[in-house]
């Protein structure tokens, strides 16, 4: 079915048609009915993918839409997890503790990416790297606050007396956070502040032409996904009951970019993708190994290079990554009984230097 | 959970990708080891023993999720000899909790206890890295006439355990610890970390190290040349590989014992059917740390048919927390005190010739100084 | 209304030792066409990054009516009601035609960020606004069958009527247009013609202009500046310069 | 004041390691703008295959050294030409991405094959140090030194003072100008990725000795990668410039800073710099205009 | 005879969308032609898929009774045919003489600092600037430099896209000048895309014109420039200019933005 818009309203609506509305429709059901239907392991590793998601969306605004590479989104997870369990045990509720978590996570994203917007590209990756690295550090030194490397138990989280700690539960909350961080998200990606994102991304010269501040917007980006970084830290301190600093190292980081990245940059369902698809990776993979013949199912390195061989496998043969993947299917779909083979055609491609931007 | 009618699961998590993935073969190849021989004598009680491993790569947060999956998914009757402080500091308590026994964690047994809680779950094997570094200190300071202290250490629990040790052995005597070095799983120079001690002039390094880093800060004390300063490896470094490995500049290195490493001319009978048995399955030289996990793991399994046919989480923590045990590489009988190995049997040894041997009778540092 | 709208007053830019720009003054007054053209390399599109503050100029003014220029923040500039496009073209291009539109009219745009993350009532308003006057501008350069395209693959034509679309959404006063004639053929140039007509005459903005084609040049300009070494070598009508035979000699030829 | 020396020299060498492997990025990234995420893993590749050709098969050291070069030259040159090609005109990250799922791959591959035991080898370096100024150097670190400055003196020259130098930088920045001008981009990228390799296989025999061949050889990518931005990206001098400061700045953050700095003091420095300086030390300016 | 180049049938899609439906065309040795068309015609696909920087799905280019249809870019620049393309691919960071000495980087001989020589009593500018970055100069002088490296190859077929783009009026004719003086120095064949068509139909000896991915007309130049249809679309009604006070032409009527 191919859509048309008949006003302006129509290109802004958040589900256009009927169609949209009974998928999404079937899909909240599918996600509220999920506990019920599934065995408690499988609950537990749909949470966690829940919470990565929430990481995730956060990188995406940053990587995504913005074009600023981060390898350091795992310190604000780390902050984020820390801010959470540190107040929790003083004391403080769950949802006045996530919101003042958020907001710290926030301002730290403020005061690093003051600093850092001067880079950009790879360099900015690397700074952003070594600010990780750094934090990691100094949440395994600060002993007096972190407890170091033997780490913190995490309080089960409670709202009004109620215990949210058995897997279900506690899936709600996360699903409940996703679901409100991605309608804030998807809000503002189609207002003004979100098309300067792109804007950014795309050409800086143009954007600065346009009266976009571009520091200004680069920060915001920065710290809006710091926040929902550290939002998301705050659940996974709950899902790992015990944080230490190693938790909130760089493979973490590494794991949310390539998230984003094998989701399909600049799209935040691409960025539920990826999380999907990378939280799944590692079950995957376990139980691949069980179907192996035993010699080489022990094989040490057997994970990693299952892991390594599926990255490949999809930076290589899904350029768009899993969104356009997926915009592709849904094309076929609505076209149904029309399916038009599309004529390949081969063009060839050259490198575009980006250090000329 | 996990006892079946013809099976009894086990699992276990190992660093199977991450830093310290060097040390698992031998891990996995004695724990396996133990329980093909049970399988092939027809399993324990009638049911054959079956153990899922899964990879923890030494994070906390791959470790909480590997526990998850081997309790709720395998459904696992018990987590057999786990490894790494950090994993198991993060997942004892999860695991405990749902009802698994955890036995033989190789990890800071003190830590890992505080992090469960009160519970009867768990058994720890692993000697505690403050107390045997303790009084391997002490014994140094006595015999080797140490004056300057220092410590290069690894960061995270078993590097803060064992400082805890050195600390303590220093404090007794009144001497203060002249430097310390930390560094990060993974790290290759260790230039600088010995160049600090040099600049302490300290006379005795103490260190948390596992075996390429043992090795490493041995071997840059050979190059510098520094003579009269000995070099004291916690329990970890003390490794048959750290001198096969290592090979001249391991030389002379002295090493918290907390298991026996046989040589085959001191070997006993056990233990050379023991090596026999594992060159043949593995094609491979045997190995202490191997011979140390197929003890533990024979411990467990000797408990599990001593608790007889109708099994049972609290029969076999009766039966663990009632019995003795003295395997191919233990110094001597040992059995649970407090759900803790005890006694905790250690020695003092020195690599002359490329082999450990002794430097101090075997004692338990808790009862006796060495 | 006739006093000076835009007045550049004895500008400089130089980039190490080479000057691109020296002692450059003119004025403009509202509703005007302004060309300025110039051999290669005259300083021309210095000229341009000057009024939009891409470069900061070594010494000179500014004032844009009656304000310093120079004195603004760079993105404010545009909040002045100064809009432009770029010789190179500088799209966005990984956005479609309309959304490159619609990022054209971020200064009109309202609510703080938190509003946006709500989509508050307000907010709405706001961007339906937006979205009819964008779809002005998609009427007026019949930009219509382009809508959805992604900029990247449109051919050059297109992408310089975008990126005069993208100016205009912006609603600017002063519109600085730089080469928009450049690889158009006579009748799409005749075409922009009659856009700058209708922008000059129906929306009131000012136009500067940067151009090679004398056909336009002449059809559209009210005045011409001619620039040569980065200086003002004359300015007067089109009719006035075409005839001046210094321009003939260094810019127009025989 | 032998203290110190000692610290300059031990600083110069591990630093020079860096550089070196810093080298090989500049290399593949000057030519096709991917930052080789799999270096780190192809170094410990090249240490395995050393200790494979001479423990396990014998051989003796030269042969197996120049064995070595030629299979990870081999190797990468493959790698370009059969699997980055297929990416070019993707975003910069993509390369990225890719290279570090090879390099998952290459790690994953090393220890299913040879084991993840540590190992170790004899070189004509082990174990032998002399007096130098009154302090003892390794002589292994006097090789270290001297291989990075002549691997560095070469690429600049190659990089700086040939066509073909010229023509990688030209690829690099306009890769459809290139072709245009009829340089054999391909080829040359390939090509590019083969010294690279070399490079880096000669860093994993030099570290080899120092530490063991050991899977987590691949470590040392994250120092060579601030020392490639502390250089200033795509700069050859600066890489080595770079890799020499973080290895000093360790040995004396080490020795003269409390405990615990030293591990986070080359990339607080790295921060700082880029701070200060967003293009690096030696790192070109760009302009660009509009 | 046999052509210098000979285009048949040259298809070329874009992923789903076919820019090209079967051109073909032909240049004579030592001949300039001239291809002409709107905006989004074909003509830019055209000359890229000629020197290789596109891969046509169909038809043949042969080049001196080679095939060249399909091979890479460097290939057939080796071969001689060299394009200048759309948009001034310089080398951005390189200086402007190193940009001139990678324009020659398939020769051997000994005549290249000659041929910079001449490139820069050509184009002053560019000796002016020649220690310059090249990304840092203006638009015009970008083309300049970009016309000039493509000459340093010394082709033996020069694919122009579109080069008076940018350039002043004094330069196009210079530009146009340098054409026709090195076809017949060096018997250089010239095939050349404009948007200024008045000045390629008198340069030019045969014209192509290019409608929608197909040729839509061909002929002499003196016989396409007598056409109405070319002379109302192409060189801009009879005077070559357009009329003093546009308002009063002719024009699609249409809603007027209502701002202000
Ligand atoms: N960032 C820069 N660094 C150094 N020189 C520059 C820079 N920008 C421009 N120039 C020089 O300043 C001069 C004027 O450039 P400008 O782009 O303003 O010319 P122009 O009049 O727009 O020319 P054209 O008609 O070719 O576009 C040129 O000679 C150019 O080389
Ligand atoms: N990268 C691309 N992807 C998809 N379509 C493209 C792409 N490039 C060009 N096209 C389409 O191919 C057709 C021909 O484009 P081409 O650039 O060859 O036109 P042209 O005649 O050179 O136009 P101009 O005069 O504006 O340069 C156009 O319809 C254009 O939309
Ligand atoms: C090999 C070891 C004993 C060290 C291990 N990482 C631990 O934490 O206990
Ligand atoms: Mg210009
Ligand atoms: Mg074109």
């Amino acid at each position: 079915m191919a859509r048309y818009e008949t006003g302006f309203e129509d290109g802004r609506r958040l589900l256009r048609g009927k169609h949209e509305r009974l998928a999404y429709g079937l899909l909240a059901a599918a996600l509220v009915a999920a506990p019920w239907m599934l065995p408690a392991y499988h609950i537990g590793e749909a949470t966690f993918i829940l919470i990565m998601c929430v990481a995730s969306l956060g990188l995406m605004m940053l990587t995504g839409f913005t074009g600023q590479v981060s390898l350091g989104q795992s310190a604000f997870v780390g902050i984020g997890a820390y801010i959470h369990t540190i107040l929790l045990t003083q004391g403080v509720p769950l949802p006045v503790s996530l919101l003042l978590t958020t907001a710290g996570a926030a301002l730290g994203g403020l005061l690093v990416g003051m600093p850092a917007i001067r880079v950009s590209g790879l360099h900015l990756a690397m700074v952003t790297m070594a600010f990780a690295i750094v934090c990691e550090h100094v949440l395994g030194r600060w002993k007096s606050v972190t407890a170091g490397h033997s780490g913190m138990a995490v309080p089960d989280p409670t709202l009004f007396g109620l215990s949210l700690g058995g897997p279900r539960a506690f899936y709600f909350l996360c699903l409940v956070v996703l679901a409100v961080v991605l309608i804030l998200l998807v809000n503002l990606m189609r207002s003004a502040t979100g098309r300067a994102f792109i804007g950014i991304r795309d050409s800086e010269a143009a954007a600065q032409g346009l009266g976009i501040d571009v520091a200004r917007t680069k920060v915001l980006a920065f710290s809006l996904s710091a926040a929902c970084s550290g939002l998301a830290g705050a659940l996974l301190a709950h899902q790992m009951q015990h944080i230490t600093p190693e938790a909130f190292g760089l493979a973490l980081s590494l794991q949310l970019v390539l998230m984003v990245f094998i989701g399909g940059l600049g799209s935040l369902r691409g960025a539920i993708l990826g999380a999907i698809l990378i939280g799944l990776l590692p079950s995957f993979i376990s139980s691949l190994k069980e179907a192996l013949p035993a010699r080489l199912g022990a094989q040490f390195g057997l994970e990693l290079f299952v892991y390594g061989a599926v990255l490949t496998f999809f930076v290589l043969l899904e350029p768009g990554g899993l969104n356009s993947r997926w915009v592709r299917i849904r094309k076929v779909l609505a076209e149904f009984p029309w399916v038009r083979k599309s004529s390949v055609h081969k063009t060839k491609v050259y490198m575009k230097s980006e250090r000329y931007r | 959970a996990g006892v079946g009618d013809k099976e009894l699961v086990l699992g276990t998590h190992l660093d199977l990708s991450g830093p310290v993935a060097i040390g698992m073969p031998v891990i996995r190849n004695g724990i396996q080891m133990r329980i093909d021989e049970a399988n092939e004598a027809g399993g324990i009680n009638g049911r054959k023993i079956r153990l899922v491993i899964e990879d923890n790569a030494s994070q906390p947060s791959q470790a909480v999720r590997a526990v998850d999956k081997l309790i709720r998914k395998d459904e696992v009757f018990a987590l057999l000899c786990p490894f790494g402080s950090g994993p198991n500091v993060a997942t004892v308590k999860k695991a405990v909790d749902a009802g698994v026994v955890c036995f033989a964690p190789y990890a800071a047994s003190g830590l890992v206890r505080q992090a469960a809680g009160q519970t009867p779950l768990l058994f720890t094997t692993n000697l505690n890295y403050d107390s045997t570094t303790s009084s391997a200190v002490k014994w140094a300071t006595g015999n080797l006439g140490s004056k300057k202290v220092g410590f290069v250490y690894q960061e995270g629990p078993f590097g803060d355990l064992v400082g805890k040790g050195v600390k303590a052995a220093l404090a007794a005597k009144g001497m203060p610890l002249a430097a310390e070095a930390s560094y990060k799983v993974g790290d290759l120079d260790f230039s600088s970390h010995v160049a600090r001690m040099q600049a302490a002039g300290v006379d005795l390094i103490v260190c948390a190290t596992t075996t390429r880093e043992t090795i490493a800060v041995a071997a840059e004390v050979k190059k510098l040349g520094l003579a009269g300063v000995n070099v004291l490896t916690a329990s970890p470094g003390r490794a048959g590989l750290t001198v096969t490995l290592g090979k001249d500049a391991m030389e002379g290195v002295y090493g918290v014992g907390t298991w026996r490493i046989a040589t085959p001319d001191q070997a006993t009978a056990a233990e050379k059917s023991w090596a026999e048995g594992y060159r043949k399955r593995f094609k491979a030289e045997p190995d202490d740390v191997a011979a140390a996990f197929y003890d533990y793991t024979s411990w467990f399994l000797q408990e599990v048919r001593n608790a007889g046919r109708d099994l049972t989480t609290d029969k076999l923590v009766k039966a663990l927390q009632a019995s003795t045990f003295k395997g191919v590489a233990s110094y001597d009988t040992q059995r649970f005190a407090n759900n803790h190995i005890d006694p905790e049997w250690t020695r003092v040894e020195q690599v002359v010739q490329g082999r450990w041997t002794a430097r101090s009778s075997v004692v338990d540092p808790a009862k006796s100084a060495l | 209304m006739n006093a000076a709208f835009l007045e550049v007053e004895r500008l400089s830019l130089s980039f190490g030792g080479v000057k691109a720009v020296r002692d450059v003054s003119f004025s403009i007054r509202a509703g005007e066409i302004l060309a300025v053209i110039g051999p290669n390399g005259a300083g021309k599109t210095s000229l341009l990054n000057l009024i939009t503050r891409v470069f900061d100029a070594s010494s000179g003014s500014i004032r844009f009516n009656g304000q310093d220029i120079l004195r603004l923040a760079r993105h404010n500039v545009v909040r002045q009601g100064i809009a432009r496009t770029f010789q190179n073209i500088e799209l966005f291009e990984g956005a479609t035609v309309l959304e490159n539109l619609l990022l054209g009219r971020h200064r009109a745009n309202h609510g703080n960020f938190f509003s946006q993350m709500l989509n508050l009532p307000s907010v709405q308003r706001a961007e339906a606004r937006t979205r009819e006057r964008v779809e002005d501008v998609v009427r007026l350069l019949d930009l219509a069958p382009f809508r959805h395209r992604p900029v990247a693959e449109l051919p050059y034509g297109v992408r310089k009527v975008v990126e005069l679309g993208r100016a205009l959404a912006a609603e600017p006063r002063l519109l600085l247009l730089d080469e928009p004639a450049s690889g158009l053929n006579p009748e799409e140039t005749r075409r922009l013609a009659y856009w700058l007509e209708d922008i000059q005459a129906e929306l009131g903005v000012t136009v500067v202009m940067v151009e090679h084609d004398m056909s336009l040049v002449a059809a559209v300009a009210n005045r011409v500046v001619v620039m040569d070494q980065g200086q003002v070598l004359t300015d007067g009508t089109p009719a006035q310069v075409q005839a001046d035979p210094r321009v003939i000699a260094a810019y127009l030829g025989t | 004041m032998t203290q110190l020396t000692q610290l300059i020299v031990q600083g110069i060498s591990s630093g020079a390691i860096y550089g070196l492997v810093a080298l090989g990025l500049v290399l593949s990234y000057k030519a096709t703008e991917v930052l080789n995420f799999a270096q780190g893993d192809v170094v410990m590749l090249s240490a395995f295959l050393g200790w494979g050709l001479v423990v396990a098969a014998g051989l003796p050291f030269w042969l197996s050294f120049v064995a070595v070069l030629c299979i990870s030259a081999a190797l990468c040159f493959l790698l370009e030409a059969k699997i980055m090609r297929r990416i070019v005109g993707r975003p910069q990250f993509s390369g990225v991405m890719l290279t570090i799922g090879i390099g998952f791959m290459i790690r994953g591959g090393v220890s299913m094959f040879f084991g993840p035991e540590s190992r170790s080898y004899p070189t004509p370096w082990t174990g032998q140090s002399m007096q130098l100024g009154g302090s003892v150097v390794a002589e292994l670190n006097l090789v270290i030194v001297g291989a990075a400055m002549g691997v560095t003196a070469l690429l600049y020259y190659f990089l700086r003072r040939t066509t073909l130098g010229i023509a990688i930088h030209a690829t690099s920045q306009n890769q459809l100008a290139a072709y245009l001008c009829g340089v054999r981009v391909k080829r040359l990228n390939s090509l590019v990725w083969a010294i690279s390799g070399a490079i880096a296989a000669l860093c994993g025999l030099l570290l080899a000795p120092i530490t063991l061949v050991d899977l987590g050889l691949w470590f040392v990518m994250l120092k060579a990668l601030a020392a490639l931005v502390l250089g200033g990206f795509g700069s050859a001098p600066g890489a080595v410039v770079g890799g020499l400061l973080i290895g000093l700045i360790e040995q004396f953050a080490g020795v003269y800073l409390p405990d615990g700095v030293k591990d986070v003091a080359p990339y607080l420095v790295l921060i700082a710099v880029l701070v200060l300086y967003p293009r690096g030390i030696l790192g070109e300016s760009h302009g660009r205009r509009v | 005879m046999t052509s210098l180049l000979s285009v048949r049938n040259l298809e070329t899609w874009y992923g789903p969308v076919r820019a090209l439906h079967g051109v073909s065309l032909e240049v004579q040795a030592a001949q300039i032609v001239t291809v002409l068309g709107a905006n989004g015609a074909g003509k830019t696909t055209l000359l890229n898929t000629i020197a290789g920087v596109l891969a046509p799905s169909n038809g043949t280019v042969e080049f001196e009774g080679r095939l060249i249809g399909g091979k890479d870019a460097d290939e057939v620049a080796r071969g001689g045919v060299v394009l200048v393309p759309e948009g001034r691919q310089i080398f951005p960071f390189l200086t402007i003489a190193e940009n001139l000495r990678m324009g020659a980087f398939a020769r051997k001989d000994a005549e290249i600092a000659r041929d910079i020589e001449q490139m820069y009593d050509w184009f002053p500018r560019l000796r002016e600037r020649q220690r310059q970055q090249a990304g840092l100069l203006s638009g015009g002088e970008q083309q300049m430099l970009a016309i000039s490296r493509a000459l340093m190859g010394r082709p033996r077929l020069l694919l122009l896209d579109e080069p008076s783009l940018g350039l002043s009026p004094l330069f196009t004719k210079d530009i146009f000048a340098i054409i026709r003086r090195i076809r017949e120095q060096t018997r250089t064949a010239v095939l050349v895309v404009e948007q200024n068509a008045a000045i390629a139909l008198a340069t030019a000896d045969h014209g192509y014109v290019i409608e929608l991915g197909r040729v839509a007309a061909a002929g002499s130049c003196e016989a396409l420039s007598q056409r109405e249809d070319i002379k109302e679309f192409y060189l801009g009604g009879a005077s070559h200019h357009l009329p003093q006070g546009v308002a009063g032409g002719i024009r699609p009527a249409r809603r007027r933005p209502s701002w202000n």
